[in-house]
C-alpha cells in the first residue's frame, strides 16, 4: 500500500505541477506571472523525468568512496542526465523571457499581456 | 452668274420646272406665319400648285418673310438667305416688310426689307389671308416662268450695296466662307 | 525542325529587349524581321504534313516524351499568327515612340509569338500546357503594360481566369496520363472513346475549359472587354485577332482530334444534333447577343471593338458546334476574315490614338479631313465586319447562314441575324463619331500617320478586297484542314462557293456593283458643279455655330436603343464574379480575426486544445 | 571524407569565439560567418557520393550504438542539411552587404541557429533532437529582437508558445523513455510493439504538438507571422528557409520511423490542408509584404505536410522537392522584399509601387521567385507542382488535389498584386539607397532556372531520401547493426 | 461580247424604267394622301418636276465624303436592282440572291448614311442613328420570314421562290401563309420609311433628318435612290408573296396595289418614337414570324 502511494505521489505530484503551470500560463494577465508559471511547468516535467528513473531502494548514481562502481543498486542515471540539460535550457529560456519583458515594459509601460496588442494582424 | 453661259432654251425649261415645284421656307418671323397652315391644308391646298414646305434652307427655293423684322431676326434671316441655293426668291408679307407698318417708329425694327434682301414680291394686307397668299404665289410662279424673278441675280450683282446696308444696321455680319 | 519556330522568337525576344534599351525602334524592327522569317519558312514547308519531331525525357521517375507535328490546321494558324505579327510589328516601329514600356513590350510580344507556335505544333498535352501557360503569362505582362490602373486590373482578372482553367486542364490531363501512361493526343483519344461516356465528357470539358476562356465565349467573356480596352494600342490587334483564335484552335482539337463529337454521338439529340453541341451553339448565340448589345453602349472605341470581337466569336463557335461541312468551313472562313478586318480596325484606331492620344469617341471627330488613309482602312474594315457584299466578311457570314438554314436551327439563325444587322449600328458609331462630324479645333493640324504605319493598313485593305472577290484562295487551305479532320469539304471555285441553296459568285457581284457605281457617277457628273462649303456652315436654324465641340453628336449615340437594355447591362456578369471572390476572401478575413487575434495566451490554449481534441478523436476510433 | 560532426561543432566553436574576432576587427565577424557556412557546404559535398551509397552512422563519445548518442546521416538528412547550410551561406553573403550595423552577437546567434538546425536534421537520438530544437528556438527568440520596435513582443510570444511546446516534447520523451528504456530512435522504433496502444497514442500526440510548433502546423503556427514580419530580413530568411525545413524533417523522421500508424497520417493530412487553406486566404488580405510572405510560407509548409502525409513514395518525393524549392524561393523572396522595404521605407505593399525601375535587381528577384512559386513553366515551381498533383491524383485524393489547386490559385492572386504594383504603377515616394544584393539574387535565380529546366540534378538523391524515410526497418537495421 | 452589250442595254433600260415607275408611285402616293385629307394635292407627275428642278439648282458640298456618300447610295441601289426579277425580266438567275439583296440594300443605306453624316450636321447624325436603330427593328422579323421561306422551298433565289408559287393564284404565299404576308407588309412599311415609322426623317424634330444638308443635285440623287428603293422593296414583296408575274404590266399593277395599300395604311398613324418602333417590331411582327417559322420547320 505504502509503495503504491509512494509510487504515485511522485508521478501525480509532477503531473499536478505541470497542470498548475499550464493553468498559470493560460490565465494570468501579468507577464512575469506567466514566466513564473512557465518555470513551474519546466520543474514539473523535470520532476516527472527523475521520477521515471526511480528504482526501489537504490541510491543516487554517484560513484564515490561510499558506493564503488560495482555496487548493484543504482537509480537509472540517464533521466537525471536529461534533467540536467533541461534545467539548463529552462533557465536560459526564463532569463531571455525576463529580458524581453523588460524591453516590452519600456515600450508599453504595462505588464498586462492583453494590452500588448501591437501585432493585431 | 451661271445664267448667261447656259443656252436660253435650257434655262426656260428650268424656269418652267422651278415654277412648277417651289419649296417654301416660311421663316415665321412675324404674325403672318399663322396664315400659312390654312393655305397648305385642305381648304386652300397650296400643294396642288406644286408649292410645299421645306425643312431647311438648303432644300428651299422661296423665303417667306411673314411680318415685322427686328434687327436680331434680320441677322438670322440674312444667314438663312445666304444658305439657300441659287434660284431663290423672297416674298414679303404685309406692310411691315414694305415700310415698317405699324412699327414704323419703333427703334428696333427693320423698316424697309428691300434694302437688305432682294424682294420679288410683296403681298399686301396686315397679314394677308390665304386667298391673297395663293394669288400672290401664283403671280410669282408666272414671274418665275417667264424669267422675271431674278432677285438672287440682283443680290449677286450689287452685293456691295446690300452688304453696306446690312452692316449699317447690324454692325459686323458673319459671312459664310 | 519545328522547335526552331519556338526558339528563334524566344532568342530574338531577349535580343530585342537589350537593343531596344538603346534605340526605341530596334525592338519592333527585330520583331518584324523575325515574323517575316517565320512567315517565309512556314510558306516553304506548306504541304509536308508528315514533318514531326519528338524528344523524351525521364523526369523524376516519369517517362515523358514531347511530340511536335505539323498539321494543316496548325499550319494555317501559324501563318496567320506570323502574318499578323509582321503587320503589327511594322506598324509599331513608329507608334511606340512615346511608349514607356516598349522594350518590355517587344520582349513579351516575341515570347507570345514563340509560345503560340509551341501551342500550335504541340501534339501532346504536356507541351500544350507548358506553352499555353507561357502564352498566358507573357500576354499577362503585355496587357498590364497598357493604360495605368485599369490595364493592371484587366490583366489580373485575365490571368486568374485562365490560371483556374489551366489548372482544370492539368488535373484532367494528369488523370488521363495515369490511365494511358502517356500525354499524346492519340492514346488519349482512344482511351476517351472506349471509356464510359459521362466520365470522358467530363474530362474533355475540363480539358476544353482554358480554350473556352481564351475564346471568350459567353459565361467566360468577362475578361475580353477590359483586356482589349486597356492593352497597349499595338497589342490589341494581336490580342483580339490572334489570341482569341488560339482558343478556337484548342476547341477544334478537342472536338475533332480528341473525337469529342464521336463520343457525344449517341447522347440524346435535338433535331439531329447531339444536345451538348447544340448547347455550345446556343452559348455562341448568347455570346453574339450579349456582345452586340454591350458593344452598342460603349463610349471607348477599343472597348466597343472588343465587344464586337466577342460577338463575332459567337459566329465561329456556332459554325464549329453544328459540325456540318458548311458550318465548319463557314466558321474557318469567318475566323480568318475576322482576324483580317478586326486587326485593320484596331490598327486604324491605334493610328487615331497615336495621333490624338485619347480612346474616348466623343473627344475626337471629323478626322477624315486630317487622316484620309486611316479613314479608308477603317471604312473597308467595317464594311467587311458588317458583312456587306463585295468584302470577305459577307462571304463567311453567308456560308454560316446557309449552314444554319440548311439544318433549320431557328434560334441560332435569329441570333446570327441579330448580330449581323446590329453590327451595322456599332460599326457605324465609331465611323461617324471619330472620322465624320465636326473636326475639333485642337485636332486641326493633325498629320496622317507616318509611312511605316500606313503600309500594314494598305496591305490589309488589299487583302480584304482580294479575299472578298476571290474566296477560293482561303477555301483550298480550309478543304485541306477539313479533309485532315475527317469532315467532307464544300465544293468551290476560285470566286464562288457552293452553299446549301445556291452558289455564291463574288466576281460577278463585284462587276455589277462597279457598274451601278459608274452609272451613279455619271448622274453626279452631269449636274452642276457644287460649291465647297466649310463644316461649320451648316443649317442650325439661323444660329451662328462657333465652337465645333458642342456641334458634334457623339456622346451616347444610340441612347434610345440603349434605354431598352439598361437593366440587362446593369447586372453584368463581372459583378457576379467580383462578389464571388470578394466574400470568399472575406471568409479568410473572419477566419483570421477568430484565430490570429494577437493574444499569445489564445495561441497556447489552441495547442492544448489540439492535444485534447486529437486525443478524444483517437480514443473514440 | 571529413567527419560530419564538424558541421555542428565548427559553427558552435566559431560562434562562441566571435567576441574575440570582433576585438581584432569589427568587420571580421561577417566574414567568419560566411567562411564557416562555406566550410559546412564543402564538408557536406565531400561526403555526398559516399552517403548516397549507404547512410553514415557516427557515434559520439565512442560508445556502441544503442547507448551512445549517434548521428544518423542518410540521404534525406544530407539533402536537408545541404538546404540549411546553403540558405545560411546565401544569407550570410546577403549580410555582407547589409547596411544596418550588426555586431558580433548577431553572427554568434546566426551560427548557433545554423548549427542547431543542422543538428536537428542529423541527430539519431530523441533527447539530442530536443536539445537541438531548444538551441534553434532560443537562437530564434534572441535573433528576432535585433530589429527593435515591436520585435520584442513578437519574440516574447514565440517564447511562450515555444516554452509550452518544449514542455510537451519533454513529456513525450519522458513517456517514450519510460516505455522503451532507451532514447535512440532506432531502438524505440524496433521495440515500438511493446508500448501499450493508449500510451503510444498519447506520446504521438505530444510529439505532434512539440514538433508541430517548429514545423508551423495550423493551431501552433500563430507565432510565424509576427516573427517573420518583425525580425530582420536575414533572420526571417533563415527561419523560413532552414529552420522550418528542419522542423518538417523532424516531424517526418518522428512520424515515419516511430509512429508509422495510418491514423496519425490522417491527422497530419487534415491539419496540413487546414494550414494551407488558412494560410493562403489570410495572406491575400495582407497589406504588409513581409506578413504576406510569412503567411505564404506557412501555407507552403501546410502543403508540404499534406503531400508527405499521403504516404506514397511519389508523394514524399514531391513533398521534398517542394520543400527544397520553397526554401530557395522563400530566401530569394525575403532578400528582395527586404531590399524593397528598405528602399521604400515602409512595409506596406501600396508604398512599393513603381520600384521596378528604381530597384531592378530586387524587383527582378521578387518577380522570378513569385513566378517560381506560382508554377510558371521552365521554373522549379512548375515541376514540383506537377509532381504534387500527379502524386495526389494517383493516391486518388480528388478533394485534396482540388483544394491544393484552389490554394495555388489564391496564391497567384496575391503574388500578382505585388508584382503588378512593382512594375506597372508609377513611383510616388523617393527611393532611399539600399544594399547591393546582385550576388545572392543571381545565385538563387540560376538555381531556380537550373532546377526548373533540368530537375535531374537532384532526382537521384530525392529518390533515395524518399525510399529511406519510408521504410523504417532499414533504418533500424543500419543503426543497430542487427543486435 | 454581244451578250454583254445586250446585258448592259437591258440593265440601263431597267434602271430608267424603275426610276420612272418609282417617281410615278411617289406622285400617286402624294395624291392619295391629299385625297384622304380632302384636298387636291399636287399633280401625279410632280416628283418628275421636283427632280428636274433639283438638278437645275446649285448645290453645296462638305467635302469628298459628302459626294462619295451620295454616289455610293445611288450606285448601291442600282446594283441591287440588277438582282430583282421584275416580272419577266430576269437578268441574274444565280442562287442566293435573297440574302444578297438584303445586304446590298444595306450598302445603299450605309452610303447615304456616310455621306449625310459627313456633312457635320448633328441633326444628320441623329437621323442616321434613328434610321439604323429602326433598321434593326424591322430587319429581324423580315429575316425570320426569309428563313422560313428558304427552308420551306429549299431555295434561296428569288426566281426560285417565285417559280414555287406558279400555278393558280391560290398557292401564292399570300394565301399559303397569310400571317407571314401580313408581317411582311408591316415590315415593308417600316423598310420604306413610310408614315408611322418615319422618325428618322421627322421634319419637325430633326429638320428632315439625314438629308438636312443636301440640296440641289444631292437631294435629287437621294430622291432617285428613294424611288428605286421603293420599287425594289415592292418588287421583293410581290415576288415573295404575290407570286411575281409573267409580264411587266401585271407585275407593276400588283406593285401599285400594294403601294396604295401601304400609303393608306401609313397615312392613318402618328409617328412612332424610335425605341417604341423597335419594341413594336420585336413584339408582334417578330412573334408571329417566329410562330410561322416554327410551324414550317416542325
Amino acid at each position: 500500500m505504502l509503495n503504491f502511494l509512494e509510487e504515485w505521489s511522485f508521478f501525480g505530484g509532477s503531473i499536478l505541477l505541470i497542470f498548475i503551470g499550464l493553468y498559470g500560463v493560460l490565465s494570468r494577465k501579468n507577464m512575469i506571472k506567466i514566466l513564473i508559471s512557465l518555470g513551474l511547468m519546466d520543474t514539473g516535467v523535470n520532476l516527472l523525468l527523475v521520477a521515471l528513473g526511480y528504482v526501489e531502494a537504490a541510491n543516487a548514481p554517484i560513484i564515490n568512496s561510499v558506493n564503488p562502481s560495482n555496487a548493484a543498486a543504482f537509480v537509472d542515471p540517464i533521466p537525471q542526465a536529461l534533467v540536467l540539460t533541461s534545467i539548463v535550457i529552462g533557465t536560459a529560456v526564463l532569463a531571455l523571457g525576463l529580458a524581453l519583458v523588460m524591453k516590452i515594459y519600456d515600450k508599453y509601460s504595462t505588464l498586462n499581456i492583453s494590452e500588448i496588442r501591437g501585432l493585431k494582424w | 452668274m451661271n445664267n448667261n453661259f447656259v443656252k436660253g432654251s435650257w434655262q426656260e425649261i428650268l424656269d418652267w420646272a422651278q415654277n412648277k415645284s417651289i419649296n417654301m421656307l416660311h421663316y415665321c418671323t412675324g404674325c403672318g406665319a399663322i396664315e400659312l397652315p390654312p393655305t397648305m391644308t385642305s381648304r386652300y391646298d397650296m400643294s396642288r400648285f406644286g408649292i410645299g414646305p421645306a425643312a431647311t434652307p438648303r432644300q428651299a427655293d422661296l423665303l417667306l418673310v411673314t411680318g415685322y423684322l427686328s434687327t436680331k431676326t434680320l441677322r438670322r434671316l440674312i444667314y438663312t438667305y445666304e444658305q439657300m441655293q441659287a434660284p431663290k426668291f423672297v416674298v414679303g408679307f404685309g406692310s411691315c416688310t414694305i415700310n415698317g407698318g405699324m412699327y414704323w417708329d419703333s427703334y428696333n425694327t427693320i423698316k424697309q426689307l428691300d434694302k437688305y434682301l432682294p424682294v420679288e414680291m410683296y403681298i399686301a394686307g396686315c397679314m394677308p389671308r390665304p386667298e391673297a397668299i395663293l394669288d400672290g404665289l401664283l403671280k410669282l410662279k408666272k414671274m418665275i416662268n417667264n424669267g422675271e424673278a431674278d432677285g438672287y441675280q440682283r443680290y449677286q450683282d450689287n452685293l456691295e450695296f446690300y452688304h453696306q446696308n446690312q452692316e449699317a444696321v447690324l454692325g459686323e455680319v458673319q459671312r459664310t466662307q | 525542325m519545328l522547335t526552331k519556330y519556338i526558339f528563334v522568337p524566344a532568342a530574338a525576344a531577349f535580343a530585342a529587349y537589350i537593343l531596344n534599351k538603346k534605340n526605341k525602334k530596334a525592338g519592333a524592327t527585330i520583331t518584324a524581321l523575325v515574323s517575316a522569317y517565320l512567315l517565309l519558312s512556314l510558306a516553304l514547308i506548306y504541304g509536308s504534313w508528315e514533318l514531326n519531331q519528338s524528344f523524351n525525357l525521364s523526369l523524376m521517375g516519369y517517362q515523358l516524351e514531347f511530340l511536335m507535328a505539323l498539321t494543316p490546321l496548325s499550319w494555317l494558324f501559324a501563318v496567320l499568327t506570323s502574318a499578323i505579327s509582321l503587320l503589327i510589328a511594322v506598324f509599331s516601329i513608329d507608334s511606340q515612340a512615346d511608349f514607356k514600356f516598349s522594350s518590355v513590350f517587344n520582349l513579351n510580344f516575341l515570347l507570345v509569338i514563340g509560345s503560340i507556335m509551341g501551342v500550335l505544333f504541340a501534339r501532346d498535352f504536356l507541351t500544350l500546357f507548358i506553352f499555353w501557360e507561357l502564352m498566358t503569362w507573357t500576354s499577362f505582362y503585355l496587357i498590364s503594360s497598357g493604360k495605368k490602373k485599369m490595364a493592371g486590373r484587366a490583366a489580373y482578372r485575365y490571368l486568374i481566369l485562365s490560371a483556374a482553367a489551366a489548372y482544370s486542364f492539368l488535373m484532367a490531363v494528369i488523370f488521363i496520363f495515369q490511365q494511358t501512361g502517356s500525354f499524346a493526343f492519340e492514346p488519349a483519344a482512344e482511351f476517351l472513346l472506349n471509356n464510359s461516356a459521362p466520365q470522358s465528357i467530363l474530362l474533355l470539358l475540363a480539358i476544353s475549359l482554358p480554350f473556352w476562356v481564351k475564346a471568350g465565349i459567353f459565361p467566360l467573356h468577362v475578361w475580353v472587354k477590359d483586356a482589349h480596352g486597356n492593352a497597349p494600342k499595338e497589342f490589341s490587334p494581336f490580342l483580339s485577332g490572334m489570341l482569341l483564335k488560339v482558343g478556337f484552335y484548342g476547341l477544334i482539337v478537342v472536338f475533332h482530334q480528341l473525337s469529342f463529337f464521336k463520343i457525344i454521338e449517341n447522347t440524346i439529340a435535338y433535331r439531329g444534333l447531339p444536345l451538348l453541341s447544340y448547347l455550345f451553339a446556343l452559348l455562341g448565340a448568347v455570346t453574339i447577343i450579349t456582345g452586340t448589345i454591350l458593344a452598342i453602349r460603349q463610349e471607348d472605341m477599343k472597348k466597343l471593338i472588343a465587344y464586337s470581337s466577342i460577338s463575332q466569336m459567337g459566329y465561329i463557335i456556332i459554325g464549329i458546334a453544328i459540325a456540318t461541312p458548311l458550318g465548319f468551313s463557314g466558321s474557318m472562313l469567318h475566323l480568318m476574315n475576322h482576324l483580317i478586318f478586326k486587326s485593320t480596325i484596331f490598327l486604324a484606331l491605334a493610328a487615331v490614338i497615336y495621333r490624338t492620344g485619347t480612346t474616348k469617341m466623343y473627344e475626337v471627330g471629323g478626322l477624315i479631313f486630317r487622316m484620309p488613309l486611316t479613314f479608308a482602312a477603317y471604312l473597308t474594315a467595317i464594311i467587311a465586319l458588317a458583312g456587306i457584299p463585295p468584302t470577305n466578311g459577307f462571304i463567311s457570314k453567308w456560308v454560316i447562314y446557309q449552314a444554319l438554314i440548311e439544318k433549320g436551327y431557328l434560334f441560332l439563325a435569329l441570333a446570327a441575324f441579330f448580330g449581323s444587322i446590329a453590327s451595322f449600328m456599332y460599326v457605324f458609331k465609331p465611323l461617324s463619331t471619330v472620322f465624320l462630324g465636326q473636326l475639333k479645333p485642337q485636332h486641326q493640324e493633325i498629320k496622317e500617320v507616318p509611312l511605316l504605319m500606313k503600309i500594314p493598313m494598305l496591305i490589309l485593305i488589299g487583302v480584304i478586297v482580294l479575299f472578298g472577290v476571290f474566296p477560293g484562295i482561303q477555301m483550298n487551305i480550309i478543304s485541306q484542314i477539313s479533309g485532315d479532320l475527317g469532315i467532307e469539304t464544300v465544293n468551290y471555285s476560285l470566286y464562288s462557293i457552293q452553299g446549301a441553296f445556291g452558289a455564291w459568285n463574288s466576281l460577278y457581284i463585284f462587276n455589277v456593283f462597279a457598274a451601278g457605281f459608274v452609272i451613279a457617277l455619271l448622274v453626279f457628273g452631269l449636274a452642276k458643279k457644287s460649291k465647297l462649303v466649310g463644316l461649320l456652315d451648316t443649317y442650325s436654324s439661323g444660329e451662328y455655330v462657333t465652337d465645333a465641340e458642342s456641334y458634334h453628336y457623339a456622346y451616347q449615340y444610340y441612347r434610345p436603343f440603349d434605354r431598352l437594355f439598361d437593366n440587362l447591362a446593369a447586372k453584368s456578369l463581372t459583378g457576379f464574379y467580383e462578389t464571388l471572390t470578394a466574400n470568399l476572401l472575406k471568409s479568410g478575413e473572419s477566419f483570421r480575426r477568430i484565430f490570429a487575434a494577437g493574444r499569445v495566451q489564445n495561441y497556447a490554449l489552441y495547442s492544448v486544445l489540439l492535444f485534447v481534441i486529437l486525443a478524444a478523436v483517437g480514443w473514440i476510433i | 571524407m571529413v567527419n560530419l560532426t564538424l558541421i555542428i561543432a565548427l559553427p558552435l566553436l566559431m560562434a562562441f569565439t566571435m567576441p574575440i574576432f570582433k576585438m581584432l576587427n569589427s568587420k571580421l565577424p561577417k566574414f567568419i560567418a560566411l567562411l564557416t557556412t562555406a566550410f559546412n557546404l564543402i564538408v557536406l559535398s565531400s561526403n555526398f557520393t559516399e552517403i548516397m551509397a549507404a547512410p553514415l552512422i557516427l557515434e559520439l563519445g565512442g560508445w556502441q550504438a544503442p547507448f551512445a548518442i549517434n548521428l544518423y546521416v542518410g540521404p534525406l538528412a544530407l539533402v536537408a542539411a545541404f538546404l540549411i547550410n546553403g540558405s545560411a551561406f546565401i544569407l550570410s553573403i546577403y549580410n555582407l552587404s547589409q547596411d544596418y550595423q550588426f555586431d558580433d552577437k548577431f553572427y554568434l546567434l546566426f551560427l548557433m541557429i545554423t548549427a542547431g538546425a543542422s543538428g536537428m536534421v542529423m541527430t539519431g537520438d530523441l533527447f539530442n533532437l530536443f536539445v537541438f530544437i531548444e538551441i534553434t528556438s532560443i537562437a530564434a527568440y534572441s535573433l528576432t529582437t535585433f530589429a527593435g520596435g515591436s520585435s520584442y513582443e513578437a519574440s516574447f510570444k514565440y517564447l511562450i508558445i515555444g516554452g509550452v511546446g518544449s514542455v510537451f516534447l519533454l513529456l513525450g520523451i519522458g513517456f517514450t523513455y519510460s516505455a522503451v528504456g532507451s532514447l535512440n530512435l532506432a531502438e524505440i522504433a524496433a521495440s515500438a510493439g511493446l508500448i501499450n496502444p493508449l500510451l503510444l497514442q498519447i506520446t504521438a500526440l505530444l510529439f505532434l504538438i512539440g514538433i508541430g510548433i517548429e514545423a508551423e502546423l495550423f493551431p501552433l503556427n500563430f507565432w510565424v507571422p509576427d516573427i517573420y514580419t518583425e525580425a530582420p530580413t536575414a533572420v526571417s530568411g533563415i527561419m523560413s528557409g532552414a529552420v522550418s525545413a528542419a522542423g518538417i524533417y523532424a516531424l517526418a523522421r518522428i512520424f515515419f520511423t516511430l509512429f508509422p500508424a495510418q491514423q496519425f497520417f490522417n491527422y497530419l493530412l487534415v491539419i496540413g490542408v487546414i494550414t494551407l487553406i488558412m494560410g493562403e486566404l489570410i495572406a491575400y488580405q495582407q497589406e504588409n509584404i513581409k506578413r504576406m510572405l510569412a503567411y505564404s510560407s506557412l501555407a507552403q509548409m501546410g502543403l508540404i505536410v499534406t503531400v508527405i502525409s499521403l504516404g506514397t513514395e511519389a508523394a514524399v518525393k514531391a513533398g521534398l522537392f517542394q520543400l527544397i524549392n520553397h526554401s530557395i524561393l522563400k530566401v530569394l523572396l525575403f532578400i528582395s522584399a527586404g531590399v524593397l522595404i528598405s528602399a521604400a521605407g515602409s512595409k506596406k505593399i501600396k508604398d512599393l509601387a513603381g520600384l521596378g525601375t528604381k530597384k531592378p535587381t530586387a524587383a527582378f528577384g521578387f518577380t522570378i521567385a513569385a513566378m517560381g512559386i506560382l508554377g510558371v513553366p521552365f521554373l522549379n515551381g512548375f515541376i514540383s507542382k506537377f509532381m504534387i498533383i500527379s502524386s495526389s491524383l494517383n493516391a486518388d485524393q480528388f478533394l485534396i488535389t482540388f483544394l491544393i489547386l484552389a490554394a495555388a490559385l489564391i496564391e497567384i492572386a496575391y503574388y500578382l498584386k505585388v508584382v503588378q504594383k512593382l512594375y506597372f504603377e508609377d513611383l510616388e515616394i523617393e527611393v532611399k539607397n539600399t544594399a547591393v544584393i546582385t550576388v545572392p539574387v543571381i545565385l538563387l535565380t540560376l538555381l531556380i532556372i537550373g532546377l526548373g529546366v533540368y530537375p535531374q540534378l537532384i532526382a537521384e538523391p530525392l529518390e533515395k531520401a524518399a525510399a529511406e524515410i519510408l521504410n523504417n526497418s532499414r533504418y533500424i537495421m543500419t543503426v543497430l547493426g542487427g543486435i | 461580247m454581244i451578250d454583254l452589250i445586250y446585258k448592259i442595254g437591258h440593265f440601263l433600260l431597267i434602271t430608267v424604267f424603275a426610276t420612272a415607275l418609282g417617281l410615278l408611285f411617289m406622285g400617286i402616293a402624294r395624291k392619295i394622301i391629299a385625297r384622304i385629307q380632302k384636298r387636291y394635292g399636287p399633280p401625279v407627275y410632280q416628283p418628275y418636276l421636283d427632280v428636274l428642278k433639283l438638278f437645275g439648282k446649285d448645290a453645296i458640298t462638305h467635302g469628298f465624303i459628302f459626294d462619295f456618300g451620295a454616289v455610293m447610295a445611288l450606285g448601291g441601289v442600282i446594283a441591287t436592282l440588277f438582282f430583282i426579277p421584275l416580272g419577266s425580266w430576269q437578268l441574274y438567275s444565280m442562287e442566293g440572291t435573297v440574302l444578297l439583296v438584303i445586304y446590298l440594300l444595306a450598302v445603299a443605306s450605309l452610303g447615304m448614311a456616310m455621306g449625310t453624316v459627313g456633312s457635320g450636321n448633328p441633326q444628320a447624325s441623329i437621323g442616321i442613328s434613328r434610321a439604323l436603330t429602326q433598321m434593326l427593328g424591322y430587319e429581324l422579323p423580315f429575316l425570320v420570314i426569309l428563313f422560313s421561306l428558304i427552308f420551306r422551298y429549299q431555295t434561296s433565289s428569288i426566281w426560285g421562290l417565285m417559280q414555287a408559287q406558279a400555278g393558280s393564284f391560290l398557292n401564292w404565299n399570300l394565301f399559303a401563309y397569310p400571317m407571314m404576308a401580313l408581317v411582311a407588309f408591316v415590315v415593308l412599311i417600316g423598310m420604306m420609311g413610310k408614315k408611322p415609322f418615319d422618325a428618322m426623317i421627322a421634319p419637325s424634330e430633326i429638320g428632315s433628318g439625314p438629308v438636312v444638308e443636301s440640296g440641289g443635285k444631292y437631294l435629287g440623287m437621294l430622291l432617285l435612290q428613294k424611288s428605286i428603293t421603293i420599287i425594289i422593296e415592292l418588287a421583293l414583296y410581290v415576288n415573295l408573296f404575290l407570286g411575281g408575274a409573267d409580264n411587266i404590266f401585271s407585275f407593276s399593277f400588283k406593285m401599285l396595289i400594294v403601294w396604295i395599300l401601304a400609303t393608306m395604311f401609313g397615312s392613318l398613324f402618328p409617328r412612332f418614337r424610335i425605341e417604341d418602333g423597335v419594341k413594336f417590331f420585336w413584339k408582334w411582327p417578330l412573334g408571329i414570324a417566329i410562330l410561322q417559322a416554327l410551324y414550317i420547320i416542325i
